[in-house]
């Protein structure tokens, strides 16, 4: 199950989190608002960088769609932190040359008028490297 | 008397090892001296004095009297003598010195303690005038000279020389062969030293402490003086300024069960301990003051007492800079002698 | 000296195929105390016994050593045979040359020298041997029961049933406990009241029982056999003896607003109570915290109304002495406090209970008369969504939850649900869910049967949120299984609290020296041997005290507590083991140092006057070990910096005896 | 050096004295020489006027004479207690060994003290005076025509220099300001020998305790040996012994001193102090000090009155014996 | 290969409650051990006084070792907890001053490991006497 050891310590070091404390009880998958928009669930994270499968993650949107609002974090009775898991996806993706999820090119056409600057600044530092 | 550059100490140090152990202060790490054997390359301290004294060399602090061998229920008595090198310890000061004529007088007469007889008899002093006394010396109190220094062979220390005179056969015999080293002198720069060293006398803070106030046959007068709950107050009852001490002579005798039988030894014992003189009865002195009182007394009073007024203390000062809480026999000797004064 | 003997045994070939047995009592016959050596086949066989019999006598012996096999093995055995030589027990050591030597070791040469070593040991050790006497206390045939629970009750009738004295203290105006909360029982769905209630009357008509209600153990002194306790009556303001439970205060007090603890204030009672309507002792209580006439002299209603004269407004808390022999702790447990689980909107809506709540809604003498509805407007809920495991297995909220399983919550939830769609086949149910921990006789059956018959949907997935909106109760919650993530409209949520020890439980660990986990659950003297004694001698355990239980095993706990103590009752006097601390008073000084480490409490400090060598005295604190409680473990002869303590039969000379003669 | 002045202590005294809050002083008494201070128990106003003394020179923790010291009186002594001095006083209320109420006790600040042999060592032979000037110590010796003048901090004694708190833990009354517990390099030296290999270390040890006379000075200033009768001087004890007769006696007596003050030792540095050979026993002690902090938890003992020593102790979740090694492999 | 002649004398402390009835399991399975390990028994390994370790060192022993209950399974609930604490301190402090570390142990086996047992004795025995005769902690004295 293991098919990728080298990632899989690199995500959990990067992490800081425990994935085998996870008791399977799904209360991030449950509280987390983002929940529909995810192809991966938190708790699926879990398991998933638990088992070494993290290809599919980090081709994954589900790593763009995590809101990091940490509500997972906040409810895991056992401390596990899957958001940070996911976060830990996330810069793995990120950090591979070209890998950036967005770029300054991208700015004009997602946005308008509405849009709060500060959500610009913190999506930019959070999805590139 | 003979003298000889100082350049040349190391050349008299060697000639002395070639024939007999020699022993002389050395400086320490922690800024003390002790007496180390010479070897080549040993450095002779220029340190007033050690912090412990010569009597180890004939009293050691602890030294095995016999041995039982014990095999199921048999016991067989083994001595454990062994044969004792000549020695020579170099560069005591005259305090030192006279602390061995108190000891004799404990240890040779009869019974004569073979054990320390045997040392004395192979033992050569090399004594030295002292030419910087400190603060905490009162020898000149129990009239030692320090500018005279007695021993086998006495010896002066100046910038560059150093003189030696034999006091005594064995001490003339060492000379004699140390004669290619050494020139024969007159004593002018000895007794210019010795001009000096009386003048410094005559500056040290305790050169007023008299031993009036003590002597044989004062014990009815001082055992039961008011002074000594106070003096003895703060004694933490360790055994520094007996161990310390060039004249505490002491001892406990003790057996160890190494397993395979028993080693009879004997140590230092200091009166200041719990169990100084606990026999099968209990103990003698009970109290800390009594232990306190004990160790004055009787280098002030019994001693002398039996010694035709020897006092048993030599001045050397050692416990005054050691006591853990600085309380000594000088501060007893003022608080107890002087009060006659009031 | 000692007058030693030696005795080697060939244990057939056992030791003498790699021991020579010869050689050994040979070379043992010249150690120092020895004056008898020799071997034989069997030691152990009566021929062997009265071989060392005759040999303390001819030989005038005060010492015998065995080499033998292990003395776990015979030890007794060779005790006896000395007693019955007119010896003291304790003046036998065994060498074991059997499993510790001829066993592990195949060459005779290595063997023999290795048995003469041992011997020699334990000639060393039996030269130092003193005769010791087991200490012997007399046991006080009373128990004491703390918590009147289901746990208590039955510990206590049991105990009564044996012919003791039993006192149960309860800090409730009722005994009753939790369980007389409770509507149906699992698994077999029995009604609770109607099995509890009939016990609590017999507690009250057995003539072996006192019950101590609304009261308190404020002191425990003493040890087994002799605790000395001081219990605190609280004032009730209703003289016990009197009242007769008629209710005619109760319905006639103008204070009525009280929320009603016994209904997880779910309704109200008045100032003066009682309970619940099977209350034991059935008697009113005055709230002093509710009532007029106790708070500012104004009222006096129930004084006026009561026919007995039993109401009492200057009643005084009464503290009361009693001797007991043994203590049982039947403290019992809570659910936990839902205040921090934000996400349940505990606090938020009335709708969202707790399942002790739940039961109560359901009970025919609950606040709704047994009609499962809303708390908040009395309608029928149509969707009921259970949550598991709230606050339990929580490892990372230690500040709010418990890190243990709570172990009863999945069969009562299982029983809510099924018991609710039985009732209401219009609702429907959900049960959220990690794990379904069902071992139990037919509890697999009842869960089974709540999804297979009643249609109970149990999901693998955790409730995430539950947002109040309208009269609605949006829940959000993982299914693990399908993947997805459910959105249901709830009329009601009940979340299975993680229980814990009653807060009392601390303090009172404290006053019997009995050891807790970092829980607050009672330790046990052994977890699998000892399972219902704590550590601290004569003090047992019984039910949720010691951890998570259900009502069989609590039952079935609180009859092997009263076993075990009527065997401590049973006996007049206790013989103690007499390899115990003792203290040298003129050497110790009294630091406590022994005292922290000892595990049984056994240690206590006097005052003491001691002469001085300066012929004063001086009082000085000294360690006084009580032979009855100290177990022999040794701990404090190690922390007692001085040598004051030392352990009798394994004695720092004897040890340091044994270690010499080895290393020789 | 001390910002306390010795009138400002006899006049605070002289008051209690006075008012009748306490029968009697202990403090430090006049020597022959500017540093040989004894402990005194002063019983009068007068006394104090005539002998009481306060300098450089003054670092005897007095907590332990509270054991025989306090029992004695009729009515509350007074004692003086430096900062250090507290820890010990409160860990000898922990351990009973007084009486709290027979003692009234005034925290009064400290500066450091000087350690005499320092001085001698820069001053030689024949100091005849020494005096306080600022951050200087001007001696007057027999052999140098001017003071010397010397650094305060140049004679500091060690402990002084490694000082853990200027912080009074107890005390009933304070003279000045109160300081702070200080992060201090203590545990530097411990981790200079740790790092030295174990060979190093043995010919490091078997230097420094060969010079051991077993005195017993620094057991009997240690305000952590209290025992009624030490196991060193019980010849039941199996470990009597008067005299280091061999290096493994030296080694069993200061390895099982160390032992058994383990936990409970505050650090005061008296046996250091005391050593007429000048061995670094603290350095044994503070071992047990910094191991103790690292594998349970930092621990100062003496801190607060009742506390439980770490040895005395446990947590299910404590390292293995074998597992010290490891992490001092990782340490050095 | 080096043929070792030396035998180390190596004394082990066992527990009553459970490493002695270890050791005895081992006897009753026949599992070998140098014969040069010889127990005492103490009721609880809480019961080992750092004297006797120091004791044993100076009477000749050149290994010590103390067997306790696991961590957990105390007959007396807390023995071998406070056993850990002094025995990580005195080890410590042993090997501060410069002796060598390999010398002293501490283990813990259970009543049922007799295999353990024997194992952890040979292994320790291996240890000690590739480390040679204890010279850092002998006393002349008590030397043949």
């Amino acid at each position: 199950m293991h098919n990728n050891k080298y990632l899989r310590d690199e995500i959990i070091r990067i992490s800081g989190a425990d994935v085998s404390k996870c008791m399977r009880c799904g209360k991030c998958s449950a509280t987390c608002p983002a929940y529909d928009e995810m192809e991966y669930h938190p708790h699926q994270f879990v398991n998933m960088v638990e088992c070494g499968d993290i290809e599919p993650l980090l081709n994954s949107e589900s790593l763009y769609k995590c809101l990091s609002c940490f509500a997972c974090i906040d409810r895991c009775p056992r401390g596990v932190q899957p958001a940070k898991v996911v976060e830990a996806v996330r810069l793995t993706a990120i950090r591979k040359q070209g890998a950036n999820h967005i770029t300054a090119d991208d700015i004009p056409a997602v946005v308008d008028a509405d849009t709060p600057q500060q959500l610009l600044v913190s999506a930019f530092r959070k999805y590139t490297k | 008397m003979r003298k000889c550059s100082l350049d040349k100490i190391n050349l008299i140090f060697a000639e002395i090892a070639k024939n007999a152990e020699l022993y002389l202060p050395v400086d320490q790490n922690d800024g003390s001296a002790a007496y180390k054997k010479w070897e080549e390359g040993t450095a002779w301290s220029n340190k007033l004095n050690t912090v412990k004294s010569p009597k180890d060399f004939f009293f050691p602090q602890t030294e095995d009297l016999m041995q039982f061998k014990t095999q199921g229920k048999n016991i067989e008595i083994v001595d454990t003598r062994s044969a004792l090198q000549d020695f020579v310890i170099f560069g005591v000061r005259a305090c030192d010195v006279k602390s061995f004529d108190i000891l004799d007088r404990v240890f040779l007469s009869e019974p004569v303690d073979s054990f320390y007889a045997s040392r004395r008899k192979h033992g050569v002093i090399i004594s030295l005038a002292c030419t910087r006394p400190s603060e905490t010396c009162f020898c000149k109190t129990f009239d030692i000279d320090p500018a005279n220094p007695t021993g086998d062979i006495s010896a002066w220390k100046t910038e560059s020389e150093i003189f030696f005179a034999a006091n005594t056969e064995k001490g003339a015999a060492l000379l004699d062969k140390l004669s290619s080293l050494t020139e024969e002198c007159d004593d002018a720069a000895v007794l210019e030293q010795k001009e000096k060293i009386n003048a410094i006398m005559d500056k040290l803070p305790l050169k007023n402490l008299t031993t009036d106030a003590f002597g044989g046959g004062k014990t009815n007068e001082l055992f039961n003086a008011p002074e000594w709950d106070e003096l003895s107050s703060a004694c933490l009852g360790c055994g520094t300024c007996t161990f310390v001490c060039p004249t505490c002579q002491c001892y406990d005798i003790k057996d160890f069960n190494t397993g395979n039988g028993v080693v009879r030894f004997r140590c230092w014992d200091s009166c200041m301990y719990s169990d100084f003189t606990k026999m099968a009865h209990g103990n003698n002195r009970l109290t800390q003051k009594e232990r306190f009182r004990q160790r004055f007394m009787h280098k002030l009073v019994y001693y002398p007492e039996n010694n035709d007024g020897l006092f048993s203390c030599v001045g050397c000062g050692r416990c005054l800079a050691k006591c853990p809480i600085s309380m000594n026999i000088v501060k007893v000797m003022k608080k107890i002698g002087g009060k006659k004064d009031e | 000296m000692q007058r030693v003997g030696v005795f080697v045994c060939w244990c057939g070939s056992n030791i003498a195929g790699t021991v020579d047995v010869e050689a050994v009592s040979e070379a043992l016959k010249s150690e120092p105390g020895v004056v008898f050596s020799t071997n034989y086949q069997y030691m152990c066989s009566q021929a062997g016994q009265d071989m060392i019999k005759d040999a303390v006598k001819e030989h005038n012996l005060t010492g015998i050593v065995v080499c033998s096999c292990s003395p776990r093995m015979h030890e007794a055995t060779f005790r006896k045979t000395a007693a019955a030589a007119g010896l003291n027990p304790y003046m036998v050591e065994i060498a074991n040359i059997r499993e510790q030597c001829s066993w592990v070791h195949k060459d005779v040469l290595t063997g023999t020298e290795k048995a003469i070593i041992l011997g020699k040991a334990a000639v060393a050790k039996v030269n130092l041997n003193t005769p010791l006497i087991p200490g012997e206390s007399p046991v006080t045939k009373r128990a004491l029961v703390i918590g009147g629970g289901i746990a208590g009750i039955q510990t206590a009738l049991d105990i009564a049933d044996a012919g003791f004295e039993v006192d149960i203290v309860e800090k409730k105006p009722t005994i009753g406990g939790k369980m007389a909360q409770l509507d149906k029982t699992f698994p077999t769905l029995d009604c609770a009241a109607c099995i509890l209630t009939p016990k609590m009357v017999d507690v009250a008509q057995n003539e072996k029982i006192r019950i101590f209600s609304y009261s308190e153990v404020t002191e425990v002194q003493g040890f087994v056999g002799n605790f000395d306790v001081t219990i605190k009556k609280n004032a009730r303001y209703v003289k016990e003896e009197i009242c007769t439970g008629c209710g005619a205060c109760v319905e006639k007090c103008p204070m009525k607003k009280i929320p009603n603890e016994f209904n997880l204030g779910m309704d109200n009672r008045s100032a003066i109570y009682i309970p619940f309507a099977q209350a034991v002792p059935k008697v009113a209580t005055i709230d002093p915290n509710a009532c007029n006439m106790l708070k500012n002299g104004k009222c006096g209603v129930c004084s006026k109304v009561c026919a007995a004269g039993a109401i009492d407004y200057t009643q005084k808390d009464e503290y009361i002495n009693e001797k007991y022999g043994a203590i049982v702790v039947a403290t019992g447990f809570n659910p936990i406090s839902m205040d921090k689980f934000d996400e349940f909107a505990y606090n938020q809506s009335k709708d969202v209970i707790t399942s002790l709540e739940f039961e109560r809604l359901t009970n025919a003498a609950g606040p709704s008369a047994g009609k499962l509805v809303r708390p908040s407007d009395g309608k029928h809920p149509h969707t009921i969504v259970f949550v598991q495991c709230v606050g339990s297995r929580c490892e990372s909220c230690a500040e709010k939850g418990k890190e243990y399983c709570s172990k009863i919550c999945c069969m009562y939830t299982a029983k809510h649900a099924m018991l609710t769609r039985d009732k209401y086949p219009d609702t429907e149910v959900y049960v959220f869910y990690i794990d379904v921990r069902t071992p139990g006789k037919n509890f697999d059956e009842f869960y089974r049967r709540a999804v297979e018959e009643y249609g109970v949907k149990y999901v693998k997935g955790m409730v995430g949120k539950v947002t109040p909106e309208g009269d609605k109760l949006k829940v959000q919650a993982s299914d693990l299984i399908a993947n997805k993530q459910l959105h249901i409209d709830a009329d009601l949520v009940v979340l299975a609290a993680a229980i814990e020890p009653d807060k009392s439980a601390r303090p009172l660990a404290t006053m019997l020296t009995a050891s807790m986990d970092t829980n607050d659950f009672f330790t046990e003297a052994h977890p699998k041997l000892r399972p219902v004694e704590s550590p601290t001698a004569g003090v047992f355990l019984s039910g949720a005290c010691q951890g998570p239980k259900d009502i069989p095993e609590t039952v079935s706990q609180a009859g092997a507590a009263a076993s075990k103590v009527i065997g401590l009752l049973a006996k007049d006097k206790l013989t103690g083991n007499p390899c115990v601390a003792n203290s040298n008073e003129l050497m110790c000084n009294g630091c406590s140092s022994c005292a922290n480490v000892c595990p049984y409490g056994a240690i206590s400090y006097e005052d003491k006057e001691f002469r001085m060598p300066d012929r004063t005295t001086k009082v000085r604190r000294v360690a006084v070990v009580n032979p009855a409680v100290c177990q022999g473990c040794g701990a404090c002869t190690v922390a007692c910096p001085s040598g004051a303590m030392d352990l009798k039969g394994f004695a720092n000379s004897q040890i340091m005896a044994e270690v010499d003669a080895i290393c020789k | 050096m001390q910002k306390i002045t010795r009138d400002q202590l006899v006049s605070k005294a002289s008051e209690l004295l006075s008012n009748g809050t306490v029968c009697c002083v202990l403090g430090w008494g006049m020597g022959e020489f500017d540093y040989d201070v004894t402990p005194t128990v002063f019983n009068t106003v007068e006394e104090l006027n005539n002998g009481f003394v306060f300098n450089d020179f003054c670092g005897a923790n007095f907590s332990k004479y509270l054991v025989s010291k306090a029992a004695k009186c009729d009515g509350k002594i007074l004692v003086l207690l430096k900062p250090c001095d507290t820890y010990s006083f409160n860990q000898l209320l922990t351990e009973h060994r007084f009486d709290r109420e027979k003692v009234y006790v005034v925290g009064i600040p400290c500066e450091g003290m000087a350690d005499v042999s320092k001085v001698k060592a820069i001053c030689g032979e024949g100091i005849l005076a020494i005096s306080s000037n600022g951050d200087n110590i001007n001696v007057t010796t027999l052999y140098d025509e001017n003071p010397i003048v010397i650094n305060a901090a140049d004679v500091l004694a060690e402990r002084c220099v490694n000082c853990k708190s200027k912080k009074h833990v107890a005390y009933d009354e304070l003279l000045g300001d109160e300081g702070e517990v200080i992060e201090s390099n203590r545990f530097d030296e411990v981790a200079r020998l740790e790092a030295m290999s174990a060979d190093e270390r043995f010919a490091f040890w078997q230097n420094e305790l060969s010079r051991c006379i077993r005195c017993n000075a620094c057991r009997d200033a240690c305000p952590a040996c209290t025992c009624e009768k030490c196991v060193f001087d019980n010849p039941n004890s199996g470990v009597e012994n008067k005299s280091p007769a061999n290096s493994f006696e030296e080694k069993l007596f200061h390895i099982i001193r160390a032992y058994h003050v383990a936990g409970r030792c505050t650090d005061c540095g008296e046996c250091s102090r005391v050593c007429p050979q000048n061995i670094p026993l603290h350095l044994l002690n503070r071992k047990f000090i910094k191991d103790i902090n690292e594998f349970y938890g930092d621990y100062q003992a003496g801190e607060e009155v009742g506390m439980r020593a770490p040895l005395v102790n446990y947590t299910t979740e404590d390292l293995e014996p074998g597992e010290v090694f490891d992490r001092g492999a990782d340490n050095a | 290969m080096q043929v070792n002649e030396y035998k180390p004398l190596i004394v082990a402390f066992c527990c009553n409650w459970c490493s002695y009835a270890g050791a005895d399991l081992a006897g009753n399975n026949r599992l070998a051990y140098p014969a040069d390990v010889k127990i005492i028994r103490v009721p609880c390994s809480c019961r080992v006084n750092p004297m006797f370790i120091l004791r044993a060192f100076q009477r000749g022993a050149d290994g010590v070792i103390i067997c306790g209950c696991h961590p957990g399974d105390c007959h007396y609930t807390s023995g071998n907890y406070y056993t850990r604490r002094r025995m990580a301190a005195l080890f410590s402090m042993l090997d501060y001053l410069g002796i060598e570390k390999e010398r002293t142990r501490v283990e813990w086996v259970s009543a049922a490991e007799g295999a353990k047992f024997a194992a952890t004795m040979n292994d320790f025995a291996k240890t000690v006497a590739s480390l040679g005769e204890n010279k850092r902690l002998e006393d002349l004295r008590c030397k043949k």
